[in-house]
């Protein structure tokens, strides 16, 4: 090792910028971890031979008839319902921090999903016309 | 860079975890290498299993005063800045700080050379907590003094309003009746993208028919993929057919009359008996009897009687009866020894005495 | 049609109208001019003087060749004129001013003629440029129909008492050459 | 050789340009830089529908202005929301996404790491709307499962409903009328309000005949109609059940069952969702004329 490549393992400021210490001689590379790169991808839209035909997830809309015209068929053709008073929601897509996270319990019953549950809030409707979410102190809602 | 971004994903990407745990750590030494320092961090990052979540893992909140017991500043009482999530360590107010040289894209405002200090993290484990009790003195004036909790507990809960969750008390150890206070969190202010804890806590649906929701028809459908090729996985009605057959073994191909003949088989088998009936054992035993009663050579009556059922015992008692007869033989030989060694002994001694010589 | 130089009689007489037609490639940006609504190899041999892999003779593909914008003139001389000044300016910065020219164009980081992919902005933006220049030296009356406003860029390069910018139609590709037919119409008519 | 060359142009331009004076650009003119174009020409119009993937007519937002404070709405959350309201949260964290894509995006192209900002915001968005389909499915099971439970617990609470209505003095309160109302609706989805949309199932049909004989039971002996011996078939039924749940309304629909009765006509069990649809498709058309009546009266 030359004396002047000593200088080159000092951390100063350029040093640290330029990385002079390192050696490429231990396979290391100076960008990435290896020169051969992966080959194992996907086959891209231009790969493959004449009948490999990739798609785009997207599905047809309709189909060609024997002379090659292209008829739409509608019941294929997506369609977005979108709510008419988009404009007046007042939801945002997240929550304040604000608001504590509320808990949920459902004591006697198996979860949000049981039959019993839904069945008890219906009679519960009937009888009063409402039904109560009773929230505690720390903020345990009926679920 | 741009497509290289995008391509980053797991897909396109090696999946490291794939590997084992030594090439995995050989790839992040060798990425590290590969880094600017400016870019590499001291402390690993973690797993996500691996980080804290609750309170009571960090043990300290953003806001406390901490006694620091480890590195340059030990002894100081300084303040918890930040918890850093990615290695479960903490920002304090006094902390030791490192010499970066950053690039110049990375500049922050304001910055005008490579050199920058950045301050270290700092492992909770290493500071403790301070709290303040206050002394009652004997002549009733009170006096506030601070204190640092060694270890801390953790018992019971309350509902906290300014975190809103419940937080757990925190106890000095051995003195579980001193509370030290989480500190107060500094309250965070609605950004744009967030609902109002009002709009958020409206309720506006209640369960009131059994026959619909106040969903559309078949939203659920909808909301699935109608190609799927696992349709209803979710919510399994029926088997098919292929799925019937992977569950159920597959049976042997043997014909209806190799069938039978195995069931034929089989009731032969079971209609023999294995044990010998009583009748059997008489008769034979009779048969036998009558045999062995009617011998005449005198060689052979011998040899039955031998083997006959008695012979077994009358053996064990001969055998019994010998050697004790012998074991008496071997203790009076052994008493006949000692004294024979014994008068030879003195005998020898005697001797050596009379020629004079010392015999060690 | 378009396969010689036309004169003034000849554009009369087979009922083209006093306009110089300017064509973009929509694969390298550059830009041709021509006296009727086609390009044609004679463009292409008479207006790309020094090739090079910057600034390659390109096909006569009619589907890479999009109008970009129609110039309307007063009268067939002054559409001729306009015509020869723009061919000469064309000469002026691939030949006798080149250094003048390459040093008003964009570069990259590597000091060559800005461009992504196959394409260089920088042609179809000389193009307006000259057009610019040609009525201002000569005090044309010009009507400019632009494929889209957005290629006139700022106002003050134009001088607002002889220009008139308008938009043609906005029509898919396909009948951008029906749109042409139009405008040729439309200034006949007047 | 060289002055061959230059002179591509036409012959004719060039004996123009020697015979007429300023014809030709003279050579000593300077080139103009070339005009960049700029979009200060074009005007968008202010509802043009592709606004909708820009954030306040933005190109885009600087990272600052998507930093955020708060978190992705929590399945306990939305459990209480509508579908109206779940409807609209779902469009408008699907229009941020869209923007916040958008903007990553050109971020990307920029070969600027500021875009995880977006993306991490998005992912948050996207967390909101996983829970949002939770929660959709999760009341969808729970109405199955409540069907299926009702299958086996229905006839006893219906039987017990029935007593309490036959038992009690006084049922023509309105505490009553509501609750039959509420009744009609949450076991059998009868709205209180029928439009023409309805379609009339076997559960239409079942809550017909169980409210109609309900009312017929409680007031045929008060008004003295046991004669009739019972409600012979739907038509019966549905009469009683469309009158008002009082002694008067009863009354009035035994007056019907009269008039209905000396036309002989049985109605068969195949033919009762027909029926009734065709008493429902009358009684809407009837309310149609007489609204236009009182409109044109007007």
């Amino acid at each position: 090792m030359r004396a002047s490549q000593v200088l080159a393992f000092k951390e100063t400021a350029e040093t640290c910028l330029r990385r002079p210490w390192k050696t490429y001689r231990d396979g290391t590379l100076f960008y990435g971890q290896s020169k051969a790169g992966n080959k194992r991808l996907p086959l891209s839209t231009k790969q493959g031979n004449k009948n490999y035909y990739k798609g785009t997830r997207s599905s047809s809309i309709g189909k060609f008839n024997q002379y090659g015209k292209y008829t739409i068929n509608y019941e294929k053709v997506r369609t977005f319902v979108i709510p008419e008073d988009l404009d007046e929601c007042v939801l945002r897509p997240l929550v304040s921090s604000l608001a504590p996270v509320p808990k949920n319990s459902f004591k006697g019953y198996e979860g949000a999903a049981d039959g019993r549950l839904y069945l008890d809030k219906v009679k519960e409707f009937i009888e009063t016309g409402k039904v109560e979410f009773g929230r505690s102190e720390t903020y345990v809602e009926r679920g | 860079m741009s497509s290289s971004l995008r391509n980053l994903s797991k897909r396109y990407g090696t999946n490291l975890d794939r590997f084992p745990f030594f090439l995995r750590k050989m790839f992040d030494r060798l990425s590290r290498e590969a880094q600017l320092p400016a870019l590499t961090s001291d402390v690993p990052e973690l797993p996500i299993e691996k980080r804290f979540k609750r309170p009571d893992q960090w043990k300290v909140e953003v806001g406390d005063r901490v006694l620091i017991t480890e590195g340059k500043y030990k002894g100081h009482v300084t303040k918890v800045l930040a918890l850093h999530h990615p290695t479960n360590r903490i920002f304090l107010e006094l902390a030791e700080t490192k010499k970066l040289v950053v690039p110049k894209q990375f500049w922050q405002a304001g910055q005008s050379t490579h050199v920058i200090d950045y301050p270290k993290t700092v492992h909770p484990s290493n500071v403790k907590v301070v709290g303040t009790i206050v002394d009652t003195a004997a002549d009733g004036t009170e006096r506030e003094r601070d204190i640092a909790a060694d270890q801390l507990v953790f018992k019971g809960e309350y509902w906290d309003e300014d975190y809103g969750k419940m937080m757990p008390y925190r106890r000095v150890k051995f003195h579980e009746n001193v509370i030290i206070p989480w500190p107060r969190p500094e309250p965070e202010e609605d950004c744009a993208f967030s609902t109002a804890k009002e709009a958020a806590e409206e309720r506006t649906y209640v369960p009131n028919c059994l026959v619909r929701t106040d969903a559309p028809e078949n939203i659920v459908e909808s909301l699935r993929d109608p190609i799927m090729k696992r349709a209803y996985k979710w919510d399994k009605k029926y088997i098919t057919r292929s799925e019937a057959k992977r569950l159920s073994s597959p049976e042997m191909p043997i014909s209806e009359a190799k069938k039978a003949m195995f069931e034929e088989k089989r009731k032969i088998r079971e209609a023999i008996p294995s044990e010998p009936s009583v009748e059997t054992i008489e008769l034979v035993g009779k048969l036998v009897a009558e045999k062995l009663n009617a011998v005449t050579d005198r060689n052979f009556a011998a040899y039955v009687n031998s083997v006959g059922p008695d012979a077994r015992q009358k053996k064990k008692e001969a055998r019994e009866s010998a050697r004790k007869v012998h074991e008496e033989k071997i203790r009076e030989a052994e008493e006949r020894n000692k004294i024979k060694n014994r008068t030879e002994g003195k005998y020898k001694l005697r001797k050596a005495k009379k020629k004079g010589s010392v015999v060690f | 049609m378009s396969t010689k130089f036309r004169n003034a009689h000849w554009l009369k007489t087979n009922g083209f109208a006093p306009q110089v037609y300017l064509f973009r490639n929509i694969e390298s940006g550059q830009v041709i001019y021509s006296q009727i609504p086609h390009v044609n190899n004679y463009q292409i041999k008479q207006q790309f003087f020094r090739p090079n892999w910057e600034n390659k003779k390109p096909s006569k593909r009619r589907d890479l060749w999009r109008p970009m914008a129609v110039a309307e003139f007063e009268d067939y001389q002054r559409a001729i004129q306009a015509y020869h000044g723009l061919v000469e300016l064309r000469y002026m910065r691939e030949v006798s001013k080149r250094k003048e020219a390459e040093a008003l164009r964009r570069r990259n980081e590597y000091q060559q003629i800005w461009y992504s992919g196959q394409y260089r902005p920088t042609w179809s933006q000389e193009a307006a440029s000259d057009l610019s220049a040609v009525v201002d030296e000569f005090q044309l009356k010009t009507k400019i129909y632009w494929d889209t406003l957005w290629r006139k860029g700022d106002d003050k390069r134009w001088n607002e008492e002889l220009v008139e910018h308008v938009e043609m139609d906005q029509v898919s590709p396909r009948d951008k050459l029906v749109v042409l037919d139009e405008i040729r119409e439309e200034g006949l008519r007047e | 050789m060289f002055e061959q060359q230059v002179a591509r142009f036409s012959t004719s331009a060039k004996c123009l340009a020697r015979s007429r004076k300023g014809y030709r650009i003279s050579s000593s003119i300077k080139l103009r830089p070339p005009i960049i174009p700029t979009i200060d020409n074009i005007k968008v119009i202010d509802d043009h529908p592709l606004w909708q993937f820009f954030s306040h007519k933005k190109f885009v937002r600087n990272p600052e202005e998507v930093s955020f404070t708060g978190r992705s709405w929590t399945v306990q959350e939305l459990r209480r929301k509508s579908f109206d309201d779940l409807h609209s949260l779902w469009y408008v964290c699907l229009k941020e996404r869209n923007r916040l894509y958008r903007e990553a995006h050109v971020y990307d192209q920029a070969e600027s790491l500021r875009s995880q900002e977006f993306e991490g915001l998005s992912a948050m968005i996207r967390e909101s709307m996983v829970h949002i389909k939770q929660v959709i499915t999760e009341r969808e099971a729970a109405l199955n499962n409540a069907q299926a439970e009702f299958e086996v617990v229905g006839n006893e609470y219906l039987g017990e409903f029935r007593n309490a209505y036959l038992e009690d003095q006084n049922v023509e309160t309105d505490q009553w009328y509501d609750k039959l109302e509420r009744l009609q609706y949450a076991i059998f989805g009868i709205p209180d309000v029928l439009d023409t949309s309805l379609k009339v199932d076997l559960r239409f049909l079942e809550g017909v005949k169980f409210v109609g004989q309900l009312k017929y039971d409680k007031f045929a002996s008060k008004i003295g109609r046991e004669d009739l011996g019972g409600l012979k078939d739907i038509a019966e039924i549905y009469t009683v059940f469309e009158e008002s749940a009082t002694a008067e309304g009863v009354k009035e629909a035994c007056a019907k069952i009269d008039e209905y009765r000396e036309s002989n006509l049985v109605i068969p069990g195949s033919k009762e969702i027909q029926v009734v649809q065709g008493f429902i498709n009358d009684k809407i058309k009837q309310a149609e004329s007489d609204f236009e009546e009182t409109s044109q009266q007007a």
